[in-house]
């Protein structure tokens, strides 16, 4: 088994051993549960779909998509955001239940890419949402999104859940 | 009434029957060897790292090979976004290679620069992962310190 | 249909609005007109039994510097031919009768058009900005259009990461 | 404002919606359940590629039209370097028309399923959409040995095509249409085309006459489901297709009406098997070896002139039509797409239907949402 999913091997180090390993158990629920958006935009949202399809199979990380931002944790930004999509790809993203994970997939979402000559693009999507995991490919294969959720997953895992108000 | 009830009749047949159609062609793929899901990136099978499950000529990062750029920046023209970045400076006799940058978020992974690259310098690696938590590691710096260019003719003769 | 018989044929029919007429590459006619003549050619190009070019391909609009221009292609099924029907615009005054009530197919060409390159559609029910959001300005297919530094807050433009 | 009936809503269907393939909103006036108007709201992903065409050399564009429609990136590749070559009066290569052909045709099939699987999808079959992204996987497999790129291939070029063929291509595609054609596409009919909960749902809905579909300007597969036999690869050949033997397949009233969106449905279907058909012809006669690519100066300087070029892609005629003023830039590139004809059409069908039956319309029509906006 990999040291991630040991609930308790800091037990030692840690003086704040019972909230640590709460911690630990929502973060371990919390990371295996991921459910994205499906925020299709451009040529990434068929390879987003192909990740959830039959051989990529994102569902082996308890992964799957929701159409509505109420229920999902993560959006993937798979996507050239043009200036008339952008407010409305903010207010989705409003709506989403904290804690929520922004990927942005694909040279457009990163930083306009190859439409960075164009006049109605928003230049990188983190300038209008936070970015946890940026992932490069234009656009990216089915098996770097899962390397990118894994990649959140990682991050989820290391965050203090229940202390983040200190 | 003696309609209704044969359509009633025939309408479970029907189901059934075609819910039997489906289960045998889900039952045929769910049998099937070896399966379709690749579990990148545990289990790849015997041997394989995720550079095998791409194809040969897959276009990946652009790899570098410094000992033979010639610095035509004939790359860094090309690229229709600008997402490389050569300097070159002259120390002593020789022209140097100071910088050679590709910016891995921005690149469209389109092969213009490969394809006008006289020595075939810039080339494309397999490697697709590359997701991080911050853009700037996707910038990626081919040079660490000053690496003389090499001269085109003696290459040709080399050839 | 050979190139030439459809010269021949449409001068016949068009005697007197024709200002150009010339064979294009790719087997295509190029029939330039004058601006207050669009409608009723059209109309005939369409209405006429031999013609018939009653299917509306493409529209786009030039900005040719010193003028404008709108470019329509049509293609009849009767014939097998292609016809690129051409009409200029002065600059300062980009207006042109809209054929979209001849061809329905039209409307959202003629919209797109007047999004792109601020050319407008006289008799065009519903001229609106189609692709880009209703409050933006200008006509980026314009020459001279200059790109916007910022749109409702947000900067257009980006470092690269070369720079940072 | 004041003139809404009482029962009347409006209600807003998009831009990020499941069932609207891309970012395309709807405006819906509804009456309960029955739909008075859907009006189409585009541009959600308008990227100005047109604007970007005249700001780069003619070689350096190629890969922009791969996002065109990125379902079908092969078709407008081929059909932008046709354009360019027909301007300049390039030869090409007999080995890379084949190339060309062979690629596109494969694009097609691969295009085609994602349309007839997404349709499925939304009208709530998930598993032959998954059984079409399944094949698709072999489809990309392939195009990727050939050409390194999953999804955006970039593979044709003005003069050629980037690469030879990969040992063992023939082999692998020989196989692969092999499969789709007697084995996949009866699986998938089986499983989806001829059950009847789907044939009820799609027959006699969003019906649209011969005469409407032209006078609308559609194209491709939704014209040809409204029964007009039009196909420019047979009527107004480019490239090689006049050596091929195939049909078009036209709609005919399968189930319900002509024109219906069945018929739309069941006319891609049937292109899939006239694409394996043309693919297996250009397989046997395609020569072994040969030069693929003729050599370009690098500067590359087409005369002046304009040319209007169309060609068959998966959604319909894409037509170019390219102003060059000698330059070695465009000047004016204008990109004529079939989903954008299609999708103002779907307000124009929609009305009067039910709210449910526009999600059957929206997918029968196969739009792709960078198409529409460029």
């Amino acid at each position: 088994m990999p040291a991630q999913y040991n609930l308790v091997n800091r037990l030692n180090e840690d003086s704040r051993m019972i909230l640590t390993t709460v911690d630990r158990a929502l973060n371990l629920a919390r990371a295996n549960s991921v459910w994205y958006l499906l925020m299709g935009l451009a040529c990434c949202s068929i390879e987003l779909m192909q990740t959830g399809g039959p051989r990529a199979d994102i569902d082996r990380f308890g992964s799957l998509f929701r159409a509505t931002p109420r229920q999902s944790d993560l959006m993937i930004v798979a996507g050239t955001v043009s200036l008339k999509m952008a407010p409305r790809l903010k207010r989705l993203y409003e709506q989403m239940a904290d804690p929520k994970y922004v990927i942005a997939m694909g040279s457009c979402a990163n930083c306009g890419g190859l439409f960075n000559l164009s006049y109605s693009i928003v230049k990188g999507v983190d300038k209008i949402l936070p970015v946890d995991v940026y992932l490069p490919g234009c656009p990216p294969r089915p098996e770097a999104l899962t390397e990118a959720l894994i990649k959140i997953q990682e991050k989820i895992k290391n965050e203090r859940y229940l202390r983040k108000k200190e | 009434m003696t309609n209704a009830a044969a359509q009633y009749f025939r309408n479970i047949k029907d189901a059934v029957r075609t819910t039997a159609k489906g289960m045998k062609i889900t039952l045929k793929y769910w049998l099937r060897e070896p399966a379709i899901t690749i579990e990148y990136p545990d289990r790849l099978g015997e041997g394989r790292t995720a550079d095998d499950i791409v194809q040969d000529r897959f276009r990946g990062f652009l790899r570098l090979d410094s000992s033979i750029c010639i610095g035509c920046l004939q790359c860094m023209k090309t690229c229709p976004i600008d997402c490389i970045l050569i300097t070159t400076e002259k120390i002593g006799e020789e022209r140097h290679l100071t910088r050679f940058d590709v910016d891995q978020s921005k690149c469209m992974y389109c092969g213009l620069c490969v394809e006008v690259c006289p020595t075939s310098a810039i080339t494309f690696s397999k490697r697709f992962e590359g997701a991080c938590y911050d853009i700037r590691e996707l910038c990626i710096s081919h040079i660490h310190q000053p690496a003389p260019v090499a001269k085109p003719k003696a290459k040709e003769k080399e050839g | 249909m050979k190139i030439s018989d459809l010269i021949a044929l449409l001068k016949e029919r068009l005697r007197d609005v024709i200002v150009g007429i010339e064979e294009m590459p790719n087997n295509d006619v190029m029939l330039e007109i004058k601006r207050h003549d669009l409608l009723p050619v059209l109309t005939t190009l369409k209405k006429d039994k031999e013609l018939g070019f009653i299917s509306f391909t493409n529209q786009l609009g030039v900005d040719y510097g010193d003028s404008f221009a709108v470019i329509y292609n049509l293609y009849s099924f009767a014939l097998g031919n292609k016809l690129t029907v051409k009409v200029f615009l002065e600059k300062d005054n980009p207006e042109v009768d809209s054929v979209e009530r001849l061809f329905r197919g039209a409307n959202w060409f003629e919209r797109e058009t007047y999004d792109l390159l601020g050319i407008r559609f006289k008799g065009h029910g519903n001229l609106e900005r189609l692709l880009l959001p209703s409050d933006w300005e200008g006509y980026p297919l314009r020459k001279d259009y200059v790109y916007p530094e910022e749109y409702h807050g947000m900067a257009l433009k980006r470092k690269t990461l070369f720079e940072e | 404002m004041t003139e809404f009936l009482s029962d009347e809503m409006v209600l807003n269907m998009g831009p990020h919606h499941p069932s609207t393939h891309g970012v395309l909103r709807f405006i819906l006036q509804t009456d309960g359940e029955m739909m008075r108007r859907a009006i189409p709201d585009v541009g959600f992903l308008h990227r100005g590629i047109e604007k970007i065409a005249e700001l780069l050399p003619y070689q350096a564009f190629m890969p922009y039209t791969d996002r065109i429609d990125y379902l079908a990136s092969i078709c407008c590749n081929f059909g932008y370097a046709l354009t360019v070559e027909r301007l300049a009066q390039i030869e090409v290569p007999e080995k890379a028309e084949y190339l060309r052909v062979i690629s596109a045709e494969l694009t097609r099939i691969g295009s085609h399923f994602v349309g007839l699987g997404a349709l499925l999808l939304d009208l709530g079959a998930v598993t032959p959409f998954v059984h079409a992204l399944r094949e698709r996987e072999v489809y990309n497999d392939l195009m990727e040995s050939l050409c390194g790129a999953r999804l955006t291939h970039n593979y044709v070029r003005i003069g050629g095509v980037s690469y030879d063929e990969p040992p063992g291509f023939r082999e692998k595609t020989r196989r692969f249409i092999d499969h789709i054609e007697y084995e996949f596409l009866d699986e998938f009919n089986e499983l989806a085309s001829f059950n009847t909960i789907f044939i009820n749902r799609m027959k006699n809905v969003g019906v649209i006459t011969a005469e409407d579909a032209i006078e609308h300007s559609l194209v491709g597969p939704n014209l040809r489901g409204s029964g007009v036999k039009h196909d420019i690869r047979k009527n107004d050949p480019y490239s090689i297709y006049n050596r091929f033997n195939f049909d078009i397949p036209v709609g005919h009233g399968k189930f319900g009406t002509m024109g219906d969106c069945y018929d739309r449905y069941w006319v891609r279907v049937e292109e899939v098997m006239e694409s394996c058909r043309i693919i297996r012809q250009a397989l046997e006669l395609m020569p072994e070896t040969g030069p693929v690519r003729t050599k370009l100066p690098r500067v590359f300087k087409p005369p002046k002139g304009e040319i209007y070029v169309r060609t068959e892609c998966p959604r319909g005629e894409m037509g170019f039509y390219l102003i060059s003023d000698g330059g070695k830039n465009p000047y004016r590139l204008k990109i004529r797409t079939g989903s954008f004809s299609a999708a103002a059409m779907i307000g124009e069908v929609s009305q009067g239907v039910m709210v449910a039956d526009l999600v059957t319309i929206i997918g029968s029509f196969d739009v792709v949402a960078p198409e529409i906006d460029r």
